[in-house]
């Protein structure tokens, strides 16, 4: 049974992992931001989402402002941040330490507004109920479940079946053509940041209701979602999914097989021999740069 | 009052010979490492546990801090072989943390959270006692002299020349022979045992060490240095390590900021100076251009 | 030409000093601190700061000494390094002769730049055992974390909670505290049925939820440092289906966590506190605090309350004898032994300068502490 | 005893998952001649560099250079060898100046230390500036090589293989774009360089330029080799040039 129960509190963690992996994925395929600042977003959906519910709003007033406030986040840090370091032709690394620097200075003007210690809405969906013996599962997992594949399904679809989403895909394999499709590339990387931000918003309500949410959250989601990117291949929806599910078993595995402080190392140790042994990640293509 | 300006200023030397380290990667070879606060970490246990087990001498020490470092840097230099750009930032991510978990659990070697107290003051020649701020301060003075002269004379000939050709194009680097595995390695073991020195002399300075002075954090307020002064250029990273060390100081110092906030408004500046300074001024302070890198 | 611009920074920095040198001179009283005022650990430097100026306040209201105390704040960030920076300030610039700090890390950074400036240092957070032992001028006002285990042993063979899972972080304290029980757990029929360490930065506990409820416990016991992970904790346990009672040590007594529907029936040792005491200490201190902040104090607001008001008694021998206040002098004075009269009650010192203190059980039922076990000495 | 040609391939092959990008293909530079290869995109003209210098595992066929077995040798070895190559994308050290970019070339040893004392230090100065001087950079030689401009960095390329010493050259398109006075000024140079017993193997589209330079040509389509012979009598086959034009018109 804890094999099972290991394997839930897994999945439950990877989709989380594999929802912001894929914003993050879809946001770098098509505009070469490597946009470290994903946790930011995720942050700033949380906080907005929190907010409303301490205010007393309903919980789908809350989850369209988590929403409303990622998007906004993500198109405002494209427009003041990185579009002006990338008009000057900057390097990736360029670009990587201002997303460094954005997500410092989001934590800390949460720290001052809101405080250090963990905001947490309390909500009956967190507390698992045992469905067989032994084996407890919340009722917001199925939710998460839900909500993982209806979001990651919709972003799958708008991608491959509308002419903006297929010239979207077509950037991630060769940037030259985003005029050929007739699409403004500002338009195009504001949609990437648009849809991609809008991602973080799920994984940002579901970890403030399960774990709480703290204005240093944002960093470490991050850094495992985004070693789930490249576990998975950078640039691929599925791959992004498959990290994320991956890291997030092999985290909670961790701590069943091995002794439980090595959980948090486990995902890297799995990046790290990724890196090594295969660096385009499980559905990623040849690296040729 | 001198003596809290002399133990500021080794601390600005003590990461300024850190932040050399990291430029000589970063700056020179366009490696972007986030794993530098490891060797910094390796270096200050490997100076500590000889301290305290076998001689405080000073070059011993850091002998052993640069030997420690040099093996162990090889872990960051076989994903630098394998993997750039964002691959490898996010590889040397997974190194720092991996690292945090292996300092807090190889207690019989570290101590863990617990850290290693009581190394003892330094001395030089076997005799002569380092015990003071101020003579340790000159010693380190002196090593960052070193460091730097060192740095001059690899990076103003051949050795820099090959660097810059592998972090602008590899290929074409191989294709006028460059050996680019031995020279991104060489790279990395030198970089690295710079973190391991610095390391070594923190050791000395803060004559306490644990873990939580190794971790993704400082790797990150490290390479701050290092962009903020200007990476690939022979003073930024000491401009950078010198600003950065002396600007919480400095907050101290300004009576209308609330010492609660002083954290907060801290880590906000730093993060608002890496942001501003990637959109106007991407070459560092020291830099020469905005266009560049 | 590096350095020289280090040290025009430098310079511009001390343009701003010599007022404070000037002014330390002759009249006030130099009280240093050395608190985390940022980072995950703020909440407990804000609540140490607040303890430490209501005290300044009543020191100054009673006239309990000559001069006014000025606090000097330093920002230890709870790390070794803030805290080596912090008190080398502390004892070089502001020449404060005595030292609040708090937390194992700060604390052992700290003790050798404080013995070797001969500056008293007072720590009433930190509960590592090894704190213990760090120098002669580094006292505890606050009993260390082996003391609470035993308070907290008749209690559970009382209740019959014989076996205990530890969740803890592997740092002396949490290793301190797992040998404790490991130790004491036998002597009355218990057992440590299983025990996780974890990082201080992990954030997921589905998965030791599970393993928890695989060993069955009785209970289990929370060893580790910090409000938010603690509550994290809580929540996740509660939420993956632990229903086992849940109890920890004093980091267990916040504001923040009082107030967590999950942790409610969270039970918790500490230092006996009686809001409700008569004792005129006591009662001055309560007030004081209820009036300034609207809520109870906590044990550590009382502790570092006290910290600070032992300075002023010692000061006062001093001021009698007309000797000097330094840190050497404040030792000594500490040394000749005898009792003080603190809020909680009037306490001595052991030789190594640690306090002995009652230590009560206590348990948050719907958001206020309710005391399961009075303490005893 | 038998003299050797300077670079020979036999068999050489290179399959991207189903698609063989190279098939069979065997091919011959001889001394002081400048070899074209031609052929529609596509064709496997850079993937035949790329084996030859090693950037590529091939999976089958072997390369002498000067005699000598260079099949799976390392690229900077087999540059060592005296291959020198350019790129389509020129590849130039952006970020250090002219100079540096052709200093570089001309250091051999990728230790911190270069052999042979100031002397050699002092030959390899000199090197760097005749090689600048006779591509005509001198005027820019202190300035940042991504600040150059596109005709300059074509001949920043050509000066970094001029400064290797190599007697091999692989060049890829190394005149495309540029203006017609540019281009007769570089391939004067290319035939300085062959009357000094350089061997030069070039890739290049634009066929007048190939017949002013060339000596012979290969013709490359999907991966083989479907003539050799001289610039004429390629030109003069049909067919060739159908599949040439032909291929080049319904590019798919």
């Amino acid at each position: 049974m804890l094999v099972i129960q290991i394997i839930i509190a897994g999945l439950q963690t990877g989709l989380l992992y594999a929802l912001m992996g894929a914003g993050f994925s879809l946001i770098f395929g098509a505009t070469r931001v490597f946009h470290a600042a994903h946790g930011a977003t995720f942050v700033v959906s949380g906080y907005a989402f929190v907010t409303c519910l301490k205010l007393g709003l309903p919980l789908w007033i809350g989850a369209l402002a988590a929403m409303l406030f990622a998007v906004a986040f993500g198109l405002l840090l494209n427009a003041l941040v990185y579009r002006p370091i990338q008009r000057d032709r900057g390097s990736f690394f360029t670009v990587f330490v201002a997303a460094f620097g954005s997500v410092i200075v989001v934590q800390s003007a949460m720290e001052f507004f809101f405080g250090r210690e963990p905001q947490t809405v309390g909500s009956s969906m967190t507390r698992s109920v045992e469905v067989l013996p032994h084996l407890f599962v919340a009722p917001i997992f199925p939710i998460i479940l839900v909500i993982a594949v209806i979001s990651l399904g919709a972003v799958a679809s708008f991608l491959r079946w509308t002419s903006v989403g297929l010239s979207l895909r077509a950037l991630s394999d060769s940037p030259s053509l985003v005029e050929a499709f007739g699409l403004d590339p500002k338009k195009a990387s504001n949609l990437a940041f648009g849809i991609g931000s809008a991602l973080a918003a799920p994984p940002a309500i579901l970890i403030a209701m399960t774990n709480g949410i703290n204005p240093a959250a944002g960093a470490h989601v991050m850094l495992i979602s985004l070693a789930s990117t490249i576990v998975g291949g950078i640039g691929s929806l599925v791959g992004a999914v498959a990290g994320g599910i991956l890291l997030g078993l092999a985290e909670n595995g961790a701590i069943a097989v091995f002794d439980t402080q090595w959980s948090e190392a486990a995902g890297f140790v799995v990046l790290f021999a990724f890196i090594i042994i295969r660096p385009s990640g499980i559905f990623g293509a040849r690296i040729t740069r | 009052m001198i003596t809290y300006f002399v133990s500021l200023a080794l601390l600005a030397v003590i990461y300024g010979i850190a932040a050399i380290g990291l430029n000589i990667l970063v700056g020179s070879a366009g490696i972007f490492s986030l794993a530098h606060a490891v060797f910094f970490g390796v270096g200050a246990y490997a100076a500590a546990l000889m301290a305290i087990h076998v001689t405080p001498d000073i070059l011993v020490c850091c002998g052993a801090a640069i030997g420690v470092t040099a093996v162990l840097s090889l872990c960051l230099a076989f994903p630098a072989l394998r993997v750039r750009g964002e691959y490898f930032v996010v590889a040397s991510l997974g190194l720092q943390m991996v690292a945090a978990t292996v300092f807090n659990e190889a207690q019989g070697v570290t101590g863990g959270y617990g850290g290693l107290a009581g190394i003892p003051a330094p001395t030089i020649f076997g005799t002569f006692s380092l015990g003071t701020p101020t003579r340790l301060l000159l010693t380190s003075l002196g090593i960052l002299l070193l460091g730097l002269g060192v740095v001059l004379a690899f990076m103003r000939h051949s050795f820099g020349r090959a660097l810059g050709a592998i972090r602008d194009s590899e290929i074409a680097a191989r294709a006028i022979g460059k050996n680019v595995e031995l020279l991104k390695t060489t790279a990395v073991v030198l970089g690295c045992t710079y973190a391991g020195v610095a390391g070594a002399l923190f050791a000395f300075d803060i004559a306490f060490i644990n873990p939580e002075s190794f971790t993704l954090d400082q790797s990150g307020l490290i390479l701050t240095m290092v962009v903020l002064g200007g990476a690939g250029t022979l003073l930024g990273p000491l401009v950078g390590a010198v600003i950065l060390t002396l600007l919480p100081a400095l907050l101290t110092f300004l009576p209308m900021v609330p010492p609660t906030e002083i954290g907060t408004l801290q880590q906000f500046i730093y993060g608002l100076t890496m942001v501003l300074l990637m959109i106007f001024r991407p070459a560092g302070l020291v830099g020469r251009r905005s266009a560049r890198r | 030409m590096i350095t020289r611009r280090g040290f025009v920074v430098g310079a511009a920095a001390a343009v701003a000093a010599p007022a404070v040198i000037a002014r330390a001179a002759d009249a006030p009283y130099a009280l240093g601190t050395l608190y985390p005022m940022s980072g995950l650990n703020a909440e407990f430097g804000d609540m140490y700061a607040k303890a430490t100026s209501l005290a300044v306040e009543h020191i100054a209201e009673e006239k309990l000494i000559r001069w006014p105390i000025e606090v000097r704040s330093q920002d230890s960030q709870a790390t070794p390094q803030g805290g080596a920076v912090g008190m080398s300030r502390l004892v070089n610039v502001d020449q404060a002769p005595y030292v609040l700090l708090g937390f194992t890390g700060v604390s052992k950074a700290a003790a050798p730049i404080g013995e070797r400036s001969k500056t008293v240092m007072v720590n009433g957070g930190g509960v590592g055992p090894d704190l213990a032992n760090l120098s002669p001028y580094f006292w505890n006002v606050i009993p260390l974390a082996n003391q609470e285990i035993s308070a907290l042993v008749p209690y559970l063979a009382a209740q019959r909670l014989l076996k205990v899972a530890v969740v803890f972080v592997d740092d002396p304290l949490g290793q301190g505290m797992l040998a404790e029980l490991q130790k004491r757990l036998p002597t009355i029929g218990g057992e440590v049925v299983g025990s996780y360490s974890i990082p201080p930065t992990a954030r997921q506990f589905g998965a030791i939820a599970a393993r928890i409820r695989d060993v069955k416990a009785d209970a289990v016991y929370f060893a580790i440092t910090g409000g938010g992970l603690l509550m994290q904790l809580i929540k996740q346990m509660r939420d993956n289906g632990v229903d086992q009672p849940l109890i920890t040590y004093s980091v267990g007594n916040l504001p923040s966590l009082a107030s967590l529907p999950e942790a409610n029936g969270l039970v918790f040792t500490g230092q006996s506190a009686d809001w409700s005491s008569s004792y005129p200490a006591t009662k001055r201190f309560v007030d004081g605090w209820r009036s300034k902040h609207g809520s109870d104090p906590t044990i550590y607001a009382q502790n570092y309350y006290n910290g600070t008001r032992l300075f002023a008694l010692l000061v006062r021998e001093l001021e009698r004898t007309g000797a000097g206040v330094t840190g050497e002098a404040l030792l000594e004075q500490r040394r000749r032994g005898g009792k003080f009269d603190f809020s909680g009650g009037e306490v001595s010192f052991d030789e190594n300068g640690l306090i002995t203190s009652r230590i009560q059980v206590s348990r948050f039922t719907s958001g206020r502490v309710e005391v399961l076990r009075a303490g005893d000495l | 005893m038998m003299v050797h040609n300077p670079l020979s391939v036999e068999n050489l092959t290179k399959r991207f998952g189903g698609m063989t990008a190279v098939e069979n293909v065997s091919l011959e530079l001889r001394p002081g001649i400048v070899t074209g290869l031609v052929g529609p995109n596509g064709a496997g003209k850079t993937t035949l560099f790329n084996l030859i210098t090693g950037n590529l595992p091939a999976d089958g066929g072997v390369v002498h250079i000067n005699g000598r077995q260079a099949t799976g040798l390392a690229p900077h070895v087999i540059a060592r060898l005296g291959v020198a190559r350019s790129f389509q994308d020129l590849r130039l050290f952006g970020g250090l100046t002219v100079r540096d970019n052709v200093l570089a070339a001309t250091e051999n040893s990728s230790w911190p230390w270069q052999g042979g004392g100031s002397r050699a230090a002092r030959e390899r100065q000199q090197a760097t500036d005749a090689a600048i001087e006779r591509v005509g950079l001198t005027h820019v030689a202190k300035i940042q090589a991504s600040d150059i401009s596109y005709a300059e960095a074509k001949f920043l390329s050509l000066a970094r293989i001029l400064a290797t010493g190599a007697k091999i050259w692989l060049l890829d398109e190394p005149a495309s774009g540029l203006d017609p006075s540019s281009s007769q000024r570089f391939v004067r140079l290319l035939k300085d360089a062959t009357a000094q017993g350089v061997t030069i193997c070039l890739i290049e589209h634009n066929l007048d330029l190939m017949k002013a330079t060339a000596d012979r040509l290969a013709f490359l389509e999907q991966g083989r080799l479907l003539a050799l012979g001289s610039v004429d009598e390629i030109l003069r086959d049909q067919e060739l040039v159908a599949i040439y034009f032909g291929d080049k018109s319904n590019a798919a």
